[in-house]
C-alpha cells in the first residue's frame, strides 16, 4: 500500500506526462496515436497499489496510466512514442501497445476486449507455480459488448483464478454511451452472480480505491474467487488525440464540471496540505517535471531502430 | 459530371440503394456519430432513420451473424467495419455460417450482405489497425471480394455489390478516401469480376491491388522518363478474378510484377503469380516478381512503418531489376506518406 | 396451439423417424454423423406449436426433431440423410446441416453456439418489416459457454427483438457437465437480469411448453422483450452416433431411469388414452409408420446429385 | 524401434516432454473424456493430474488468450481443438494478440505455444467440419506451422514444437492417425523448417502436405508401372517453409505439381507454386500445376465429398497430363477412402 504522497507521486507523473504529450504533439515527432488517460489517473493507480505492485497488467489502448502507474517507467515511456530504439517496443509499439512483460505490463491492446483473456492465462500460470501474484485486466465499459469479456469472466470463475477485472467505465465507447450497447439495466447484478467479488467504485480517489483492492485480495486468499471492479470515471479529452471534445456535443459538459471538481489529484492533494508543507509538495512536483522533462529531450535527440533490423524479433531467437 | 472523392462516392453509391431499396439498411460501430465512418455514412441516418442506419456494440461476431439472418429474411444488409483487424472478429460467422450456407441450399436464396471493410494506412496504426488479410477471404469459397481504386469504380462497384444477392467483402483503403474524380452523379454499376487495365503499355504489365494502383501510377510516370512504358492492370474484384485480363496483358508485355497491400505468403499475389505463371508460361521472359508488407507485423514508428508498407519506389526498382537496368536516380522525388497524400484526379 | 393429438403426431413422427435411423443406420447408406434428438423431442414441438408454427428457426446439428418439428417433412428428411438430389441441401447437408429455409428451419450448425446470431438478426428482420413472426434458436445447454451467446443476447434484449433463446440444456456437453463449464451456480440470475422474459421448463410435457410458449409471445405483444427459455431434458443417447453411451460410466444410469419415466411420447399419450379410442391412437401411429416407411424405400433409390454438378449453388445466381 | 501410429506417436512426444518439463501442460475441450482427443492424450491426466492435462468450456476465443497468457509466464501449453473449423474461434486472439506479441518485445519473451491443431476427413462431416485454412496462419507472421505426415515426423516434430519458444501450429490429418511406422522409442527432435524428400525421382516433382503425402506414394506407384519415376517432397514445415529443398528437387525434375489439403485460391499451394515458378524459372519444362480441395464448401453425401478432395487418381491424372502422356486405365485400382483407410507402414 501506498502512502498519500506515493500515491500522488504516482497520479503527477502520469499526468505530468500527458500533459508533456499535449504540449509537444504539435511538433509532430510522436507518430502515434494517443488515447489519452486524462481524468481516469487513479483506477490503475489505486489498482496497483493496493496489490503493492504484485500483480501483472494487461490493457487496452488507453494505456498510458496503465504502463506508468505499473512500472513508473517514463524514459521507456517517451522512447516509445518517439519511436526510438532504446525501449523495449524499439518503436514498434507506439501508444497503442505499450507494454514491458518483465515490469509487469504484459501489454496493451487495440482490440476492445482482446487483452482480458491473457490476464485468465497469466492468472492461471501464478497459481500453476504458486506465485503469490495477480493478474489484472484493465478494460473499459465498450470491453464487456464482447463474447470475449464473457468467456474470459467464465473460465476465471470456473478455474478460480488470482485475477481482477478492472473495468474503467467511463460512460463512453468512443461516443456511444452505455444505454445505447446494452440490454441489461444493472450490471452487478449479472456479473455479480457470477463466482466472484464484486466491488463497485466512483470515488475518484485512489487511496479508497487502494483499500477496496488490498480488502479484495484478502478475501481471495480466505476464499479464492476473481474480483471484479466496477469503476467509474471521466475521461476528460477526446476519444482520440489530445483535444477536448466538447464541441461535439455528444456528451454534456456539465458532467465534466461534476467530475473535475473530484479530479483525481486534487483529491490526493488536499490530503497532502494537511499532511505537509505546501514547498515539498511543490518541489514533488517540480522534481518530476524536471526528470520527464530532461527524459524527453533525450528520447528526441535518441537513436530510432535501423530500418534494415525491422525483420528482427519476429520470433523468439536466444534459445 | 462531377469531381467526387472516393467516400463522397461511397456515400452516394449507399445513399441512392438505400432511397431506391427500402431493404438496403446501414450499421456498424459508431457509423451515427460525428466521424460517420470517415465522412461515409453522413446523411443516412437523417433521411433514412434510425431503423435503417444505427450504430452497434462492439459485438462484431453476434453481429455479423445478425446481418446474415436479416439478410435471409429479405433484407439488404451493409455492414462498415472500420479496420480489417475487428472484421475477423466476426471470423466464426464468416467462415462456418456465411461462407457454406448459399451452397447448403443450393443457390436458392438470395443472400446480399456488404461488408464494408476499411483498410489501409493512417499514421503509427501498428500491427492491429493495420491488416488487410484480403487473401483470407479469397481463399474461403462463398465470398465475392472487391477492393476498387478510384472514386468511378468505387461508385459503381458498391452499388453491383449491394444489389448482388451474395455477400461481398468490400475493401476499401483509406488513402484512397481524398481522391478524386469526375464521374456521373447518377448511379451506375459496375460489373463485379471484370478488372480494368488502368495504363496502357508494352514493357511489363504491374496488376496492383487497391491503394498500389496509385503507388503504380506513380512509379509508371517515373519510369516513362526512361521510356519505361508500363502496364498497370487492376483486377478490382479479387474474387472471383479476372483472370482473362491479366493473362492477355502478361502475354503481351511477357513481364509481369503483382503489387499487393497484404502480406505475400499465401497472399492474393502468390495466387495471381501462380497463374500468371501457368497461364503465360511460354510468353514469360521473366519470373513473375511480388510486393507486399513486410513478413512482420506493421511497426508503428513512422521510419519502420515506411519500410513495411511497399511503395511507387519499391515498385521502380523491382521493374528495374526486372527489365535488368540500372537503377535510376530517385532523390528528389517525393513519394506518397501519410504527410504527402494523393489526392487525385488519377 | 395444438391439441393432444397433434403433438403427440409430431413427436411420434420425429420418434419414428429417428427409430428408422437407428434401424438402417447399419446399413451404411446413411453417410452422416448423427446427433441424435432421442429423448429431446418435446422442445421444439412444444415451442414451434406455442407459436402455431409462426416462427423461423436455426437450430444446432442435434437438428432431427427440430427440423421435423417445424417443418414435418421426413420426406426431405431422409433424402438428405441419404443424400439424394431431391432436398434443398441434394445431400450437401446431411444430418448436420438440416434445413429449409423457406419453409422456416434456416440452418443447422455444427459449431457450438454459432446458430444463434442469425435468430437475432431474423427476428430484426420481422421487426422491421413488422411481420408478426419469431425466429427462434435452440442451443444446447453447452453454447452458453461461448462469447457468441452473450453478445447475442445483449444485441436482442437492446434492439428488443421478436426472438426466443431455447435452451436445450441437457446437462452435457459432449462429456462434460455443466458444473466443470460454468463459473456460476444460478443462469437465472444472470441471464434473468437481461431485459427479457426468462423462463424455466423441465416437465417434459409438451402440451405444458406449448402453453408457457404462448403465454410469453403474448407477453413480448404486450410489452415487446426477448425471451429465454432454459429447459431441462435428456439425451438418451450418446453425444453422438445411435447407440448408448452407459458403459462409458460418465452420467448415472439412474438419472436416465427418472426421466424415462416420464418419457415425452408416454406423457402424451397417457394423455390420449383418457380422450381417445386406443384403435385410434393406433392408428395414427401405424399411419405415420407407414408414410415414412415408404419414403425411405423411395429415398434410397432415389437419384443423387451428378458430382459434375458439384461446383453449382456456391452463387445465387437467378438474379 | 518399435511399430507405433501416429496418434500414439503425438501421444509419446506429449507424454515425455510433460515427464521432462513440468512447466507443459495440455488442455482442450473434451480431451480428459474418454475419447481422448482420438486417443493422443491417453493417461495423461492420471499420470500428470488434472491441473496439467484439463477440460475447458465451449470458449476458443478467451481459451486462446489464456494459453497465450499462461505461455508469458513460462507455462508451455499445449492447446488442443479437434476441428480446424473450431480452431479459428480464436482467429482475434491469434491474428490480432499472438500474431504480433513477440515483434512487440522484440524477440525478448519466451512465447513457447502449441497450438494441435486436427483437421482432414471423416465421413459426412460436412462444411463445418472440413476445412484445414492452412493458408491463413503461414499467410500471417508470428506463427510456425507445422504439418508431419509420418509417425516418425509427428514424433520428432512435436518435441520441437513443444521446445520451441515461439508461437506453433501444429496441423495433424485424422486419416494418418492409424498410420504405422517403426520408430524410435526414446524422444527425439526433428527440426522445425526443414522438408524431406520422401521418393526420389527424376520425372517430376510433387510437393504434398501433410495427407497428400501418402496420396502421393500411392500415386507414385501407380505411376511407377509405366516407369514415371515422381519425387515426392514433403515440407514438413509449412512456415518458415524449406524452399531450398523444394527448389533443387523442381530443378533436377524440371516439372512440378503441388499438392494440398486445403483449397488452392490463395492457398499455400499457391505460394510454393509462385515461389517455384520464379525460382526455377529457367529449369521448369512445363509450368506448375496445382491440386487441392475444389473451390467450394464440403459436401456431405459420399460421392460428393469423394469429388471434393484430391486424391492419387487426380495426382496420376495430373502427372500425366503435365508429361502430356494417355491417361493409364485405373480401373480396379481401389484407392483411399473412409472405408479403405490407409493403415502404413509408409
Ligand atoms: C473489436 C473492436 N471493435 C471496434 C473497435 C473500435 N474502437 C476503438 S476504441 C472503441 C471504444 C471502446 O470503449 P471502451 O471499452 O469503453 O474504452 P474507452 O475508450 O472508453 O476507454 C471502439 C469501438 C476496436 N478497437 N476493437
Ligand atoms: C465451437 C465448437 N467447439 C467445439 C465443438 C465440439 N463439440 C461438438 S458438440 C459439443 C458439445 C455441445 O454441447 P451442448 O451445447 O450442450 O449440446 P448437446 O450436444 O448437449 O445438444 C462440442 C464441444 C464444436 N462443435 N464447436
Ligand atoms: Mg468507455
Ligand atoms: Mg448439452
Amino acid at each position: 500500500m501506498k502512502s498519500n504522497l506515493e500515491l500522488y507521486k504516482s497520479l503527477y507523473l502520469i499526468r505530468y506526462c500527458e500533459q508533456r504529450i499535449i504540449d509537444l504533439y504539435h511538433e509532430n515527432e510522436m507518430r502515434t496515436p494517443m488515447h489519452m488517460s486524462f481524468g481516469q489517473e487513479y483506477i490503475p493507480v489505486g489498482v496497483c497499489s493496493g496489490l503493492d505492485m504484485k500483480c501483472d497488467i494487461t490493457s487496452s489502448y488507453r494505456s498510458h496510466a496503465n504502463f506508468l502507474a505499473k512500472t513508473a517507467d517514463y524514459k521507456s515511456f517517451f522512447y516509445e512514442m518517439y519511436g526510438k530504439e532504446d525501449t523495449v517496443g524499439k518503436g514498434k509499439c507506439g501508444s497503442m501497445h505499450l507494454g514491458d512483460p518483465k515490469k509487469g505490463h504484459i501489454l496493451s491492446s487495440g482490440i476492445v476486449a482482446s487483452q482480458i483473456p491473457a490476464a485468465t492465462g497469466l492468472a492461471f500460470a501464478n497459481k500453476y507455480k504458486k506465485i503469490q501474484n495477480f493478474a489484472i485486466c484493465f478494460f473499459g465499459d465498450g470491453a464487456i459488448d464482447s463474447g470475449c469479456f464473457w468467456e474470459s469472466l467464465n473460465l476465471a470463475c470456473l478455474f478460480k483464478l488470482p485475477v481482477f477485472f478492472i473495468c474503467e467505465d467511463n460512460e463512453w465507447a468512443v461516443h456511444t454511451p452505455k444505454s445505447d450497447r446494452r440490454g441489461y439495466k444493472d450490471l452487478k447484478k449479472i456479473v455479480g452472480n457470477f463466482d466472484l467479488y464484486f466491488y463497485e467504485e466512483e470515488s475518484n480517489d485512489a487511496e479508497i480505491l487502494q483499500k477496496k483492492v488490498n480488502e479484495a485480495k484478502n478475501k481471495y486468499k480466505r476464499n479464492p474467487k476473481p474480483i471484479f471492479f466496477n469503476i467509474r470515471c471521466y475521461r476528460y479529452l477526446a476519444h482520440i488525440g489530445i483535444e477536448t471534445d466538447w464541441n461535439y456535443n455528444y456528451r454534456p459538459k456539465k458532467v465534466y464540471n461534476k467530475w473535475k471538481k473530484k479530479d483525481c489529484l486534487k483529491i490526493q492533494k488536499d490530503k497532502l496540505f494537511v499532511k505537509y508543507d505546501k514547498n515539498l509538495i511543490k518541489n514533488t512536483e517540480q522534481n518530476i517535471e524536471k526528470k520527464v522533462d530532461a527524459v524527453i529531450l533525450k528520447a528526441k535527440k535518441s537513436k530510432s531502430l535501423n530500418s534494415r533490423e525491422m525483420f528482427k524479433g519476429l520470433f523468439y531467437e536466444n534459445d | 459530371m462531377k469531381m467526387i472523392s472516393y467516400q463522397e462516392a461511397i456515400r452516394q453509391a449507399t445513399y441512392s440503394e438505400m432511397e431506391k431499396d427500402k431493404n438496403v439498411f446501414i450499421c456498424g460501430i459508431g457509423i451515427t456519430s460525428h466521424a460517420k465512418a470517415f465522412g461515409t455514412t453522413e446523411g443516412l441516418e437523417e433521411k433514412f432513420g434510425s431503423s435503417r442506419c444505427f450504430d452497434t456494440p462492439i459485438s462484431e461476431d453476434a453481429m455479423t451473424g445478425f446481418v446474415f439472418g436479416s439478410a435471409v429474411k429479405g433484407l439488404k444488409p451493409i455492414h462498415v467495419h472500420i479496420r480489417s483487424d475487428f472484421f475477423i472478429l466476426g471470423m466464426n460467422q464468416l467462415a462456418n455460417i456465411i461462407s457454406p450456407f448459399q451452397y447448403y441450399v443450393h443457390g436458392t436464396i438470395p443472400l446480399p450482405i456488404v461488408f464494408r471493410v476499411i483498410i489501409g494506412r493512417g499514421f503509427g496504426q501498428g500491427a492491429q489497425h493495420s491488416k488487410s488479410l484480403l487473401s483470407f477471404f479469397t481463399h474461403m469459397p462463398g465470398f465475392k471480394v472487391i477492393a476498387p481504386s478510384s472514386p468511378r469504380d468505387v461508385k459503381g462497384l458498391l452499388t453491383s455489390a449491394i444489389r448482388d444477392n451474395n455477400p461481398v467483402i468490400f475493401f476499401e483503403h483509406r488513402w484512397l478516401y481524398w481522391s478524386e474524380q469526375k464521374i456521373r452523379e447518377e448511379s451506375y454499376e459496375i460489373q463485379i469480376g471484370k478488372g480494368k487495365i488502368i495504363k496502357k503499355g508494352a514493357d511489363i504489365t504491374i496488376v496492383a491491388i487497391s491503394w498500389m494502383n496509385v503507388e503504380a501510377i506513380f512509379a509508371a510516370k517515373i519510369l516513362k522518363k526512361r521510356n519505361i512504358n508500363v502496364e498497370i492492370v487492376d483486377p478490382r474484384t479479387l474474387y472471383p478474378l479476372d483472370k482473362k485480363i491479366i493473362i492477355s496483358s502478361v502475354k503481351k508485355t511477357k513481364r509481369c510484377l503483382v503489387v499487393d497491400c497484404d502480406w505475400t505468403f499465401s497472399g492474393v499475389s502468390a495466387e495471381i503469380a501462380a497463374i500468371v505463371s501457368r497461364e503465360c508460361f511460354d510468353s514469360l521472359e521473366k519470373p513473375v516478381q511480388r510486393l507486399g508488407f513486410k513478413h512482420v507485423p506493421c511497426p508503428t514508428a513512422r521510419h519502420l512503418e515506411n519500410a513495411f508498407y511497399p511503395n511507387a519506389e519499391n515498385i521502380v526498382r523491382a521493374v528495374e531489376e526486372i527489365l535488368q537496368i540500372e537503377p535510376m536516380n530517385l532523390e528528389g522525388i517525393e513519394f506518397f506518406s501519410n504527410e504527402k497524400r494523393f489526392k487525385g484526379p488519377l
